[in-house]
């Protein structure tokens, strides 16, 4: 717990907005102004908060179908992710990407992806580059544990190892892959399989943003030193369906309600610093409220904004075709 | 006759078949749903629920939820096939094809004619393909004239419930490997559907409509507005004839090459990209194998060449619609030298 | 000027480029060799020696010998052009594709459109293709068909050395993803082809013969075969145009409809496999854009639908031969209706 | 080394058989009588056979490019497999698929492979096939040291351990893939990933029969007793180059000498079972002899056999296509 003041309210008040933005999704997925299926990262922001509070612009991830978190985290714009969703023109991909493409370069988004076990190559090759052009910057190539069965994601450890490439493997493990456990589908245990490439490798507690700070920080910290790669096996909860119309019933109500109450990184920041004196209640009441006004405003601007022009839909395929 | 869903007669489909041979068996990622889970088993049937209620009737061995591997259970249906098996593996998106094509392609299409001719592979891969749900590029191609490529492969395309459960069960007995598309946007259409098993053979083309001025040839969800574009011309006097292939590989070239001998007019409209795709494909071989029957240049009707759009407004503009099939019936049936 | 072999080209044209950008490096299954062993550095150069000495011009850095994981270099290959970089990637053989294929055709194809139009990808993906050497149905495929339905990719196929140090020099500029294919039979093929660098641009055919009586279009190692047809046809008084689109994605269509104005007879020679292939795509826009132009059936000369066989008597009769092109070409010369 | 004396003369024979083919195929080659190019498994024999001993025509095996070795140990006919790599119409593959897809089903033999990484998943296809049948069958997957890293490998592993399937991956290290070091390639460490999945997983010394034939009866007992998977990492050396044009100057002169003096499973061979009085040596060199003529004669016969018909180009592609 050795952040400042500073950080401290931006990691609350980045857990709380994506908290809020998810939640309002969900709710906005049923007025039916929201195209296609949407996968919300609520429950699992700690995560993404704990690792993005040492990224800069320059450092780069590459994220899953479950991406908001980890964009909105990284610095994505909330208003231009919202309008996005709601498939407009303002949105930050033009409306052509939805959900599930949300990316912003310039923020060192890679985008979200589609494909499970997508993204850890195009971490690998992020982190390629900037060893490379010896800028110093990480990568992180995020993944669900069912996503962490993927070839592609061993092929990465791999390429990663072997080439000291200064990236961060974070395997969200929320227990389901859709409706499988990872209890059942994932062989092994997860750190191990890091540790067998040579990786070092550990579990943490995912609703526990200064746990998630603490390892973050030592896996960025060895990428920017030339140590080469990182896993971490972030333990979360996920709250919500797999997507936005999953009812959800390989779950017990039991289960679910159990996990709102005792596994909510909201919760367990607010019972750390509070009594601690760090931070005081009405601050993180008020980042309640300022969060909450932000997501109003930005469906209110999505709604407004306008939708693509349809003269758009075969542009921006190549850079140059002739 | 019974009216049923496409879902519903694919089940049908894969539940008869299960129950008349009990080498086949289903796997996919949730095909089942809630393997390890403390709740519902069955929770999910499939990401659209076609093999929902197969689990309680033939257990877990026969309904194999899979860990998000998709070469290795995809090869492993291939070398299960090769064993003895007959696999029903379903791909939620055919998009996510990539991740497996080589044993695809290079494995389960190739034994047979590698190994020469003693490998039998009977498996069925079943995926959802399409665009118009929102669901954006990497989730709504259509992808089958990359199947319908590669020599080794079957490839099936139904547009109707009726042919839909027919054809999945012809593909079940198949000895080939076979790809079994189904559109994502047509689950809840209904149609006529016998409760019994019948199958609908490959390379048996659907003539739905009989007309004298042009052929439209379409696929999947497009022979649905290959229908109604038919239907608005016949107001205006202009007569066509629809002809659905139903396959892609085998292909029935000969109905097509009949139709055209009375109408001397064809447009192919399909939803998969157009270079190398299937309308290129029918419109190259009917400029070598029927010239001599056409009177006006062969018009595709397909999306543009880029990857499917997420907004509502540019997907609409980007899948063939109604309009510009009629649009492009107009142009041929008014064209001359 | 300079005579140089296919493999000199195409390692000069990298060599040039290397040395004038500081981003390019090349990366790929043994593109150097001996990595980690105690014997010869650079021992390959890739499985046909095309990176051969780039180890010791530009170190370890930039050519980058990889472990044997296709989709994470390709897919590292597409991060690191994303993030500034223009890496160039060696897939020994096309036919490895299938192992990457999410890599190439979901993501680096479709990032700049999924983003709106803000990623920009320039890698250049190499790999060997085609038959002729015995290398039977894993390890002869062209494929290029695959690449060129995909939005979002360039496909190079170049036939001369002169085209292949051109055309890999603008590939490694252009801003796109780039698949470039090298037929493993015309390594050693020699041809003129000047010191420094230069390019060649994409989407713009080479006319390599004109005759007023057919144009001939081919690609790869059929090039090569269609002049020697036009040479043999000539003898008979034949006089065939052709044309070599050196691109197959963007394809220079307008080019062939020029000499078709002449023409009006089109052959169509291709080494992939038939089926919503090359042959297919070129016929099919043909026969909807400039169908008035056409005197005669559009021939296609393509293998059967078929693998590619092992041994070389079938392999002969699997690719298109000078004679069928031949035969072809009388066929739509005579041709009457 | 509890073999009977007749398992003892058909592990040698089947070893001495291998390096005879191989060696012979070496040198037909560069008679250029045979079209491509091979990848010979001389220096590995001990592997393959080792394995198959346990084996019936039931037992199913996928093999990789390197397959030689693997089909002659699993009973594949060797006049056969000699007039497939000359290309014949007496070919077991009738001249259509050459030395990268020999193939003989009725001895569960399902393929060498062009693609590496290619076999493994279909290997657990025909565990999971002998799963479902009761067969009591196991299936073996092969793979190389560079194969080990392909997302094929890594999937097939959880899919194994996850389904508790009878099959035994044999990863045969011969020190490198083409031109490049296993020691460079491979990260961390065979085995520990093997175990990382939870299969249980052991290094073998590949020059050594008995030692591969007592590993492989432990995964082969598992597997028919329903305990699922085995990886085990066999130790082999590589004699002649990546394939039959190689140059392979990326290994030192003494270092490939030193590999046929300490290296070679034959000799291991004779000097364990000589000493120890199991077999005479005349029995042995008669094995060499038989074993020399039975390949001079597929040499013989295949340069006779007839060549494929031309017009068979196109057949065997479906088993029906109308
Ligand atoms: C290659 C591929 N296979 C399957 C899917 C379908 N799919 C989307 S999300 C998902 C589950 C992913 O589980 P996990 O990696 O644990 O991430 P989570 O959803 O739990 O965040 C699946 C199977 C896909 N998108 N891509
Ligand atoms: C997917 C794929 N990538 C690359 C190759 C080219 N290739 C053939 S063999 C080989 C090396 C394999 O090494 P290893 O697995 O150690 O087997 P070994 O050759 O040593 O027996 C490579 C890279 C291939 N055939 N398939
Ligand atoms: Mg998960
Ligand atoms: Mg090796």
């Amino acid at each position: 717990m050795q952040l400042a003041r500073e950080d401290l309210l931006t990691a609350y008040r980045t857990m709380a907005l994506i908290r809020v933005f998810e939640e309002r999704v969900q709710r906005e997925m049923s007025s039916g102004d929201i195209p296609g299926s949407t996968h919300l990262y609520a429950g699992q922001e700690a995560s993404a908060v704990g690792i993005s509070m040492h990224l800069g612009d320059m450092d780069r991830v590459a994220s899953t179908h479950r991406g908001h978190g980890h964009s909105i985290a990284k610095g994505c714009d909330v208003d231009g992710m919202m309008a996005e969703i709601f498939a407009r023109s303002t949105g930050i991909c033009h409306g052509k990407g939805g959900s599930m493409h949300i990316a912003d370069l310039d923020k060192g988004m890679l985008g979200a992806n589609g494909i499970v076990g997508g993204a850890a190559p195009i971490a690998c090759g992020a982190a390629l580059a900037a060893r490379m052009t010896g800028s110093g910057a990480v990568a992180v190539a995020y993944s669900g544990d069912g996503g962490f069965n993927q070839g592609t994601m061993a092929e990465s450890l791999n390429l990663a190892r072997v080439w000291d490439l200064p990236v961060i493997f974070a395997i969200e493990d929320n227990g389901f892959a859709e409706a499988t456990a990872s209890s059942w589908a994932v062989a092994g245990d997860i750190v191990a399989r890091g540790a067998a490439y040579g990786i070092p490798a550990e579990r943490v507690d995912g609703t526990d943003v200064f746990a998630v700070h603490e390892a973050a920080g030592r896996a960025v910290a060895r990428g920017r030193a030339g140590d080469g790669p990182t896993l971490l096996h972030i333990m979360v909860p996920r709250y919500l369906g797999h997507f936005s119309g999953d009812s959800d019933t390989y779950r017990t109500p039991d289960e679910k309600r159990a996990m709102r109450t005792d596994r909510d990184c909201l919760k367990v920041f607010r019972d750390k610093v509070l009594p601690a004196g760090l931070l005081e209640m009405d601050q993180l009441d008020a980042i309640d409220a300022e969060v909450a006004a932000l997501v109003d405003g930005s469906v209110v601007a999505a709604r407004a904004a306008p939708r693509p022009d349809p003269a758009t839909v075969a542009t921006d395929v190549y850079v140059s075709y002739p | 006759m019974p009216r049923k869903s496409f879902r519903q007669a694919l089940n049908e489909g894969l539940r008869l078949e299960m129950r008349r041979d009990p080498r086949i068996f289903v796997m996919g990622e949730d095909v089942a749903g809630g393997k390890g889970a403390s709740g519902e088993q069955d929770a999910w049937g499939g990401a659209f629920g076609v093999t929902k209620g197969l689990l309680a009737e033939f257990g877990p061995e026969r309904v194999r939820d899979t860990p998000i591997t998709e070469s290795a259970f995809v090869g492993a249906a291939a070398g299960a096939a090769m064993a003895g098996m007959r696999p029903v593996v379903e791909i939620m998106f055919v998009d996510f094809m990539g991740v497996c094509f080589d044993q695809i392609f290079n494995q389960a299409a190739k034994f047979r004619y590698m190994f020469g001719g003693k490998a039998v592979t009977p498996m069925v891969l079943r995926a959802t393909f399409g665009a118009g749900t929102g669901s954006a590029s990497q989730h709504s191609q259509a992808l089958y004239p990359l199947f319908t490529h590669i020599p080794g492969l079957k490839v099936v395309v139904p547009s109707t419930p009726y042919d839909a459960k027919g054809l999945l069960i012809e593909a079940i007995r198949d000895d080939d490997p076979v790809i079994f598309l189904e559109h994502k946007a047509m689950y809840d259409d209904v149609g006529d559907v016998p409760d019994g098993a019948y199958v609908v053979p490959f390379g048996e083309a659907a003539v739905l409509r009989d007309g004298g001025d042009v052929t439209i040839v379409a696929f999947g969800r497009m022979v649905g507005r290959a229908m109604e574009a038919a239907a608005r011309l016949a107001r205006d006097g202009i007569e066509a004839t629809v002809v659905d292939p139903r396959t892609t590989s085998p292909l029935d070239i000969d109905t097509i090459i009949e139709t055209l001998e009375e109408t001397g007019r064809l447009v192919i409209v399909d939803e998969a990209y157009p270079r190398c795709g299937m309308a290129a494909d029918i419109a190259g071989i009917i400029a070598e194998e029927a010239f001599g029957l056409l009177k006006a240049p062969i018009r595709k009707v397909t999306p543009p060449h880029a990857p499917v759009p997420y907004a509502p407004e540019l997907e609409a503009a980007y899948i063939p619609s109604v309009e510009r099939i009629e649009a492009a019936v107009r142009g041929v049936v008014g064209w001359s030298r």
